[in-house]
């Protein structure tokens, strides 16, 4: 399954991207959050959320989505 | 998640006086409402270990977020009796003192406006996934977070 | 009752929306401040017994207003954590879609301005001796009561 | 005691002005009432507050106050 993964905020400065893409064989999204601390050391301890297809998940979420976004504590207004 | 393509709430950089008076002065027209509430959030030059906040540079993950924004609006027309609800938001940089949040209702009756506005302004707060990153005068830099 | 004259806060006719701009574009020097709420009350165009009503004629006891507008806007500011508040209330014509009464509160955080704000205006619609005159587009009138 | 009277929104449609000056003797404000419902026949049917040297004061307060004023039902906003 081909995943876009999006990083935002303070996580841009441990990934060094915004946006990969990922060709993944696991079922869900805590296999694919671990494949991403392997890559990226400091991930793991980094407070954020997860959306799949735009919406918020948890962690033992069936994987269906084409698009994965890691978000940090929200800041707007 | 509908089909239709949710409203834009974004706007690059601060939102102006103008567009907040050019905004008002649209409702006059509308003469079935008798109070109108509106929010403005602007960027506090806050003093953080000895270092002034001078901007905050605004990401978001926009189309999640144009997505919430367009859910808080339909909850929010639900909950209320509102005649009309804007809502706009900065994205890149907003000096300390420039307002990055704009919520605007109007219902016939005022009661109502303030109930509403504070509901959707926590709302946004606590939904819309937004990000901001607090630039000190020195160029350094922290992660904000909604409290 | 204090011996100091009390700030007027009576403008002849309606509030305009640059005005409103305007006082918006004042604050963005001060930048202790996270958060605006601002009230706008807008003269409805009401439909009572098959008439519309075009205006409403504000007239006042200025000096007793002025005072509780002041004795208001103290007791604001000592229940709630202001950095600024401004009141301005029309007299004389004010058109349906027009503007009458302006209410602008600000503070370095938001939670503290949606109460201010729905506390200033609950009590100048009880104790502000402001009396409106409803106009009808038929040139009757009736005097306008606050609920 | 020469005492200012002042009207406000509909009553100045009962009493045709806005102040008026009264050269008088009783003492309290239930007294100048009365003398001012002689005075405009229609005026004891209209709903008002009175206000004394502008605070709102009740029927059997003390005349004190130079300036009486009455106020019907408050519409600001």
């Amino acid at each position: 399954m081909l995943i876009t993964i999006k990083y935002f905020g303070q996580l841009t400065e441990i990934t060094h991207l915004e946006e990969e893409y990922l060709d993944f064989e696991g079922t869900q999204v805590s296999e694919l959050l671990d494949t991403l601390y392997r890559k990226y050391n400091t991930l793991k301890t980094k407070d954020f959320q997860v959306a799949q297809n735009q919406e918020l998940v948890d962690e033992n979420t069936k994987l269906t989505g084409q698009e994965i976004a890691l978000l940090p504590p929200f800041a707007g207004g | 998640m509908t089909n239709k393509k949710p409203k834009n709430v974004f706007k690059q950089g601060a939102i102006s006086s103008e567009f907040i008076g050019e905004s008002i002065a649209k409702h006059q027209t509308k003469t079935s409402i008798g109070a109108h509430n509106i929010f403005l959030g602007q960027v506090r030059a806050d003093v953080i270990d000895e270092k002034t906040v001078a901007a905050i540079e605004y990401t978001a993950y926009e189309d999640m977020a144009n997505t919430k924004f367009d859910e808080i609006r339909e909850a929010a027309f639900e909950k209320f009796e509102l005649t009309c609800m804007h809502i706009y938001h900065s994205l890149g940089t907003v000096k300390a003192g420039e307002i990055c949040l704009f919520v605007f209702v109007s219902s016939p009756r005022r009661k109502v406006v303030f109930k509403a506005l504070e509901y959707i302004v926590e709302e946004i707060k606590a939904k819309a996934p937004v990000f901001g990153k607090e630039i000190f005068e020195d160029e350094t830099h922290q992660w904000k977070v909604n409290s």
